[in-house]
């Protein structure tokens, strides 16, 4: 039976390397299923909220897509899945993964098909319980932002010398690591995404602290590693996949994305790359219009993740292991490797809350 | 005496009602957001036009009111839903016209506060503190946790107006559309009154209206306030619209946003702001399915516009503005 | 002799080192036009600029109409009846001739508040403005915008503005400047015939026009009154003709 | 608290001050002296940094790169104002603003179409790395003293062109009154033009010096962009002296009210919530204070 | 022939300022162009300059079509202009509005100081708040500074006290001496007259009488000046 997909995500300014590698590893699987009866369309929502509800709004209304999927950004996520699902369309999520979402605001219709947010800021709370006692931990204040800190004191049984929030968007980092300097903590968790990561993280490397620096997996992705340089080399962060894992469903993705992108794959893309898997997974054995079946055999997540074993929780999140990596230089190439399992079969802690 | 301005006005609004209730016969219900969306922004940008183009205040700012209005309607709707009590107990509520009120009040509160400061100054340093007020907004918006922070707030449940059924589009479009129409004629009633005549000559030579007597500042204070409400009217009205309120509805892009609507459609002119938001929604819904680099060649069409097309949308149609 | 109109009492202005009003005290009697001369650069605008509001002086008075209106901002003593016309024409550039003059009608009504009722329709504001633009020779160019009058035509403008709003004291900035020979004299028989309306306090370099039209000249000096008198006492003092006059007549 | 890191926090945001002064210097000169409001400025900022990138990943060379970001800013800044900027002069500010936006809108995008989506690489030169020990026990990176360095420089011979010489004085002349200079016999589209390149040159350099700090992406230029304008207009259009001192005096604001208010708030509340409001407040903090001066000084601290 | 305007039209967008004004200055020569308000002198002026070129007629500068010429060009070819309404530079100091355009040649600042003594006192001040009368010294005085073969003054002393008229007069007369060309428009005929050895008079747009200042019969007075 015929599925249309429609994906919203961020193809212009400066998260768009989000939203392509998103793209990328969407499409990957698309075009490797070779399945005629899957149709995408893409757009672009300019990382704006009232982008993407309008071209949800479009692909709904008047293109008649059966699933939305591709918001990079919980705000932008936030603000078209409770109208998407409303009108009865299944989301899944390839990388936005907010609270709400997963707890209170849980729907049959939505999946997240990566993780929840907080996760791999838990795997740095727990890892960092191995080695380090006093922690100095810092986000942008926003919410996403405070989920971090939260997820990772939820499990960091040491002493947090101090939280700091930081402006999002900020681009100078010398008054933070001053703090940190003075702080006299044995590790730093930052959560700083994109362009922000990567200011800190140089300016860091210049300022002669020698405090070991952590952090969840999107601050240390493919896609930004090459930016940071050498000055990210021994970071260790935490995520769900790494390119290195050896399973056979991993090398098969790695390889194809490279032949077909030139490029390593990143955490976006495998994401992508997953969520596309899933939804032809349940499209192969049953109809989108049969609600009901076809979220049945989404539930099942009957694939194979290049990430291993992938279940799906009661709140439609995955159950997964969490892995603890480090970046290195292949060659030419920074990347992550992996040393580390920080959890394993971890679900969320919004699970509880979600009434279905 | 029917000029050729109004026959175009009449033209486009009438242009606007009947895209709206054709794509409602087609049962292309996209086609009515999009009306929508354009009369909704269309309000806001007529609000901005008070200040911006009888006024000459250029508020980079704008979207502060804006959000302001989408705040209004996202809180009191948030808590109409839920139930819960608001600060000093107040209940929520998901009336429209009272949402309106409210957000015309609030935003007019935020705006005797800006204005009083902001009008002190002129020209670029009025541009920037507008701004800068603006920002402030949006970072506090951001951050603030109560409300959902850059996550944003959403609606769950369209907001009610008496009589009709908001959730069908074209009942929605239809408030929309007659409040653009009542924002378009407070401003065409003001501008024709002795109030619109002082702000004008205020706006031409501030010196002048001192020396025959018009204070200037309470002149321009009065147009920033009620420019801001009706923005914020329209902001209550977006937020409806998306089912959904957050941060970048304050964000300097939107204000941007209003001002390009404004001069796109031709500054100054009543039916300006509407003629420019039909245009940029079209361009933008239309470039968007094209091509990838949409953002690129908007930002080509937007520049061909200034500086070949002066007068934007309505000068090319209906000719020069004529003073008098 | 009746209570002056405008009463300046030991007006102080400076700026930085220089005292551009210093000590100065003058007055305009009903009835009377009282010419203000001397050397450019002497203070006779910043002395017009104090009157009106636009600039604060240091220190001194200023009485109009038995009030003490120093404090007062620009608005409010136009409002009062302070009408001016200034040295570089000032005026809305993009309205009409008339309705430039309509808005000193406008002003001198009352509020400029009133949301709802056209002005363009409204004769109240209309007639007014245009007797003011016909008696200085401008109801041709009513509907013309301002920016396409001649520099001598909007001299003639500034003036029909203070005329409509129905000024008690005209403070007159040269308003001679930039009128032909043949609009100099007509001025110079209005302005004869304006003073019964309303006493002029007049600042003009055109001798010919102050000596035909003054009933008393203050000659200003570096910001200090050197003498006050008639235009004979006022022609035949020698230091006002070094300072001033040079070998005119 | 030590105060040992109250000095340094002092340096940080002096430090601050002077970058923000860098990027803003180019600004300074087209927004203060020319009355052109330019939108676009974050743009050439932009390209600087991906110029310098692009040419010393090809090089090896940082040095070959920050000429290759005067050389790109100016290029592209000659080409807008010749194109675009040039008949905006006698517009208002409302159509330099559309204008600018839309340049905004074709930079970011054509950057991405040239660069791809993904940050570049920038480095510090070798030269340059690491930290140095100042008198009072205080490291400090050597980058970020030679950015100073290069913002007081600049600050230095800004203000020179403008008030010193017969360049800047045309310049302001050409502000307050386009046609009658011209009457007078000056080329002043000519030198508008070259004006408008040195501006967008210092962009461009800005970009790379402070690229090499942060991250080469598109949009890069945006929160830079309002930052700089702020800086104007506290210091007062026109001013470069007030530009510089307006930086120093945001840079300390800033960097002290992010690192002060939180440490004040914690004495009243729990350290996360501290974290948080103190966080909101300090992001705010910059734009109540410029609320603040403009109420009281509506030209700015130092206009012109 | 210095200057030669044959038959121009001139127009502010839509609306025609000038339907046919013929002009000619030889060297050395000092012009009165002369009519009542708004028939059209300074927009004849403006023309000269190309700060509204005409739209068709032809002027010529020292043996050069004007025409096409960006007004820089113009100025340079030894055009001063003290233009209506005096138009300096508003936040420039006095000292900066003499060097903003000035080019090499006799006068000098100091030359113009020693005309002008009230400038030199005044130098640092922002020209914005200069009186009227320092204004339009600054603004002769910026004329001078470009050496220009041609000065221009229209309405140079409008707003001056006498005895600084009767200075500026003196000045005219000096530089005519000193075989500079001018051409005036100014009000008070019983100063220019004298100066001039030549009148153009306008009407509506239109040159309609020219001859020496001693032809101006009353008749003419009557018709054109309206003295
Ligand atoms: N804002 C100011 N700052 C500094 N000096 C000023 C300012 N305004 C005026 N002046 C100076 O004060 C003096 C008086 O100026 P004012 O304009 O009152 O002269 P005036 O008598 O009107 O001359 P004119 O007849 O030439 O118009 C002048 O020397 C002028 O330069
Ligand atoms: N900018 C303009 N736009 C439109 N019309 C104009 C403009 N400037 C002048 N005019 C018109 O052109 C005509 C000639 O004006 P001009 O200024 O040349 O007269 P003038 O002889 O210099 O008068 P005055 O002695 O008053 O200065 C007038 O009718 C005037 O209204
Ligand atoms: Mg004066
Ligand atoms: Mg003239």
């Amino acid at each position: 039976a015929p599925v249309k997909i429609g994906m919203i995500t961020t193809l212009s300014g400066g998260g768009a390397g989000l939203g392509v590698d998103t793209r990328d590893g969407f499409m990957l699987a698309i075009k490797r299923a070779g399945n005629e009866d899957v149709t995408v369309v893409i757009e672009d929502d300019a990382q704006k909220p009232e982008m993407a509800v309008q071209l949800a709004d479009k692909m709904i209304q008047q293109e008649n897509v059966d699933i939305l999927t591709g918001i990079v950004w919980s705000n932008l996520l936030m603000a078209v899945q409770p109208g998407a699902v409303a009108q009865g369309k299944f989301y899944v999520s390839t990388n936005a993964a907010p609270a709400p979402l997963a707890g209170k605001g849980c729907s049959p219709l939505y999946f997240n098909a990566a993780y929840q947010n907080d996760n791999l800021h838990e795997a740095m709370g727990q890892y960092a319980n191995e080695a380090h006692k006093k922690m100095f931990i810092l986000a942008p204040n926003y919410p996403a932002g405070k989920d971090s800190l939260t997820g990772f004191k939820r499990y960091f049984k040491g002493e947090v010398v101090s939280e700091i929030y930081t402006k999002l968007g900020q681009t100078d980092y010398a008054a933070e690591i001053a703090q940190i300097r003075a702080s006299g903590a044995d590790g730093v968790f930052m959560f700083l995404p994109g362009g922000m990561g990567i200011a800190f993280m140089k300016q860091f490397a210049q300022s002669g602290v020698e405090t070991p620096v952590m952090g969840p997996g999107f601050s240390f992705s493919q896609d930004v590693l090459p930016a940071i340089g050498d000055a990210a080399l021994g970071v260790k962060n935490s995520g769900q996949w790494s390119h290195d894992l050896d399973n056979e469903a991993n090398k098969t993705f790695v390889d194809a994305f490279k032949a077909e992108y030139n490029r390593l794959p990143s955490i976006y893309a495998m994401q992508g790359y997953d969520a596309a898997q899933m939804i032809l997974s349940a499209a192969a054995k049953a109809d989108v219009k049969d609600t009901d079946a076809f979220r049945a055999e989404l539930l099942k997540a009957d694939f194979q993740s290049p990430r291993g074993k992938f279940k799906f929780n009661t709140n439609q999140h995955p159950i997964q292991d969490i892995y603890v990596r480090e970046v290195v230089k292949e060659g030419d190439t920074y990347t992550n490797k992996i040393v580390g399992t920080a959890f394993t079969d971890h679900g969320d802690a919004y699970a509880q809350d979600c009434k279905m | 005496m029917i000029s050729r301005e109004w026959t175009v006005n009449a033209a486009l609004a009438l242009a606007l009602l009947a895209a709206a209730i054709a794509a409602e016969a087609a049962g292309q219900v996209f086609y009515i957001t999009l009306a929508t969306r354009i009369a909704i922004l269309g309000l806001a940008a007529t609000g901005l036009n008070l200040a911006l183009g009888l006024g000459g205040l250029v508020s980079f700012g704008h979207a502060v009111f804006f959000g302001i209005g989408g705040y209004a309607a996202g809180i009191l709707g948030s808590h109409a839903f839920s139930g819960d009590p608001m600060i000093f107990g107040l209940e929520g509520s998901n009336s429209m016209p009272l949402i309106w009120l409210v957000a015309a009040l609030a935003a007019a509160v935020a705006g005797v506060v800006i204005g009083v400061i902001s009008i002190r100054t002129s020209g670029v340093y009025f541009i920037m503190i507008t701004l800068a007020f603006a920002q402030m907004l949006y970072y506090f918006a951001i951050s603030w946790p109560a409300y959902g922070g850059e996550d944003g707030l959403s609606i769950f449940v369209r907001n009610a107006f008496p009589g009709m059924n908001t959730m069908k589009p074209l009942s929605f479009f239809l408030i929309s559309f007659g409040a653009l129409m009542a924002g378009i004629a407070i401003l065409a009633v003001l501008r024709g009154s002795r109030f619109g005549s002082a702000l004008d000559v205020v706006r031409q030579n501030e010196v002048r209206a001192a020396a025959v007597g018009i204070n200037p500042f309470p002149v321009k204070l009065t147009a920033f306030v009620l420019s801001a409400m009706i923005t914020a009217v329209a902001g209550a009205l977006y937020a409806d619209l998306n089912r959904f309120v957050s941060p970048s509805m304050m964000s300097w892009h939107m204000s941007g946003e209003l001002i390009v609507l404004i001069i796109l459609g031709g500054t100054g002119r009543l039916f300006g702001p509407m003629a420019g938001a039909a245009l940029f929604v079209l361009i933008e819904h239309n470039l968007g399915e094209l091509t990838e680099r949409w953002q690129f060649f908007l930002g080509l069409i937007l520049l061909v516009t200034v500086l070949f097309a002066r007068g934007g949308v309505l000068g090319f149609l209906a000719g020069k503005v004529r003073h008098g | 002799m009746a209570e002056p109109v405008l009463q300046i009492s030991n007006l102080v202005k400076s700026f930085g080192a220089l005292r551009a009003t210093d000590d100065v005290t003058i007055d305009l009697h009903p009835g009377e036009i009282h010419a203000l001369i001397g050397p450019n650069g002497a203070g006779k605008s910043t002395l017009i600029h104090q009157i009106c509001g636009t600039h604060a002086p240091n220190s001194g008075t200023i009485r109009f109409m038995g009030e003490d209106i120093t404090h007062l901002g620009v608005a409010a003593r136009a409002r009062k009846g302070l009408g001016r016309t200034f040295q570089i024409s000032s005026i809305a550039p993009e309205f009409s001739a008339l309705r430039n003059v309509m808005l000193a009608v406008q002003a001198r009504q009352g509020s400029s508040f009133r949301f709802f009722r056209p002005v363009r329709s409204d004769a109240s504001l209309t007639g007014p403005a245009m007797t003011a633009l016909e008696r200085v020779g401008l109801a041709g160019r009513a509907s013309l915008p301002v920016a396409e009058l001649s520099h001598g035509e909007r001299r003639q403008l500034e003036i029909a503005i203070a005329l409509a709003l129905g000024s008690r004291a005209f403070l007159l900035d040269e308003p001679m400047a930039g009128m032909g020979p043949e609009g100099s004299r007509a001025l110079t028989s209005f302005l004869a015939d304006l003073k019964q309306e309303a006493p002029i306090l007049l600042v003009e370099h055109d001798m010919d026009a102050v000596f035909a039209l003054a009933d008393r000249i203050s000659v200003l000096v570096y910001g200090k009154i050197i003498a006050t008198g008639t235009v004979e006492e006022i022609r035949r003092d020698p230091a006002v003709r070094t300072a001033y006059l040079g070998d005119h007549d | 608290m030590t105060a040992a890191l109250a000095i340094e926090q002092l340096l940080n945001g002096l430090q601050l001050g002077v970058m923000l002064f860098l990027m803003a210097a180019g600004l300074t000169l087209i927004f203060g002296v020319m009355g052109l409001i330019n939108l676009a400025h974050g743009s050439l900022y932009m390209v600087g940094a991906f110029a310098c990138a692009a040419v010393a990943s090809l090089t090896g060379s940082f040095w070959l790169g920050l000429i290759a970001s005067l050389a790109a800013a100016a290029a592209a800044g000659a080409i807008i104002e010749v194109l675009v900027i040039r008949r905006l002069y006698s517009r208002d500010h409302l159509d330099q603003v559309l204008a600018t936006f839309a340049l905004i809108l074709i930079f970011s995008e054509g950057t991405r179409w040239v660069f791809g989506s993904f940050p570049l690489y920038l480095n510090i030169p070798s030269i340059l790395q690491g930290a140095v020990s100042l008198p009072g026990g205080v490291q400090y990176p050597a980058y970020r003293l030679a950015v100073i360095a290069a913002g007081g420089l600049i600050a230095l011979g800004l203000a020179a062109l403008i008030t010193r010489t017969r360049l800047g004085i045309r310049i302001r002349a050409g502000e307050n009154d386009r046609e009658m200079i011209g009457a007078l016999g000056v080329d002043i589209r000519t030198l508008y033009t070259v004006v408008f390149a040195l501006g967008a040159a210092l962009a461009g350099l800005a970009g790379a010096l402070v690229g090499a700090l942060q991250s080469v992406q598109v949009g890069m230029g945006e929160p830079v962009l309002i930052l700089a304008f702020v800086v104007i207009v506290i210091g007062g259009i026109g001013s470069i002296k007030g530009a510089f001192l307006a930086a120093l005096l945001v840079g300390v604001v800033d960097t002290m009210g992010r690192f002060l208010l939180p440490h004040l708030l914690a004495t009243v509340l729990p350290p996360s919530e501290a974290g948080t409001i103190g966080g909101s407040a300090s992001s705010m903090l910059i734009y109540i204070m410029m609320a603040f001066i403009l109420a009281f000084r509506p030209r700015g601290l130092f206009a012109a | 022939m210095l200057l030669e305007v044959k038959d121009i039209a001139t127009f502010y967008g839509a609306s025609q300022a000038l339907f046919g004004v013929n002009l000619a200055m030889e060297e050395g020569e000092v012009v009165a162009l002369m009519g009542r308000n708004g028939m059209g002198k300074s927009t004849t002026i403006r023309s000269i300059c190309n700060l509204t070129p005409a739209k068709s007629g032809s002027i010529s500068f020292s043996g050069q079509k004007t025409a096409k010429m960006p007004a820089f060009r113009v100025a340079r070819l030894g055009i001063g202009l003290v233009p209506e309404g005096r138009r300096c530079f508003r936040s420039l100091n006095v000292h900066e509005n003499l060097v903003a355009a000035a080019r090499p040649g006799r006068w000098t600042l100091e030359k113009v100081n020693a005309l002008f003594p009230r400038l030199a006192e005044r130098r640092h001040q922002a020209s914005m708040t200069l009186s009227g009368g320092e204004q339009q010294m600054l603004a002769i005085g910026r004329a001078l500074m470009t050496n220009p073969k041609l000065l221009i003054l229209d309405e140079a002393t409008e707003g001056l006290a006498p005895v600084i008229r009767q200075d500026i007069w003196a000045a005219i007369r000096t530089l005519k001496q000193d075989g500079l060309s001018i051409l005036v428009v100014d009000k008070t005929l019983s100063e220019l007259l004298p100066v001039a050895d030549k009148c153009v008079i306008l009407e509506n747009g239109q040159s309609v009488w020219s001859g020496k200042p001693a032809e101006i019969t009353e008749a003419v007075r009557d018709q054109y000046l309206g003295v």
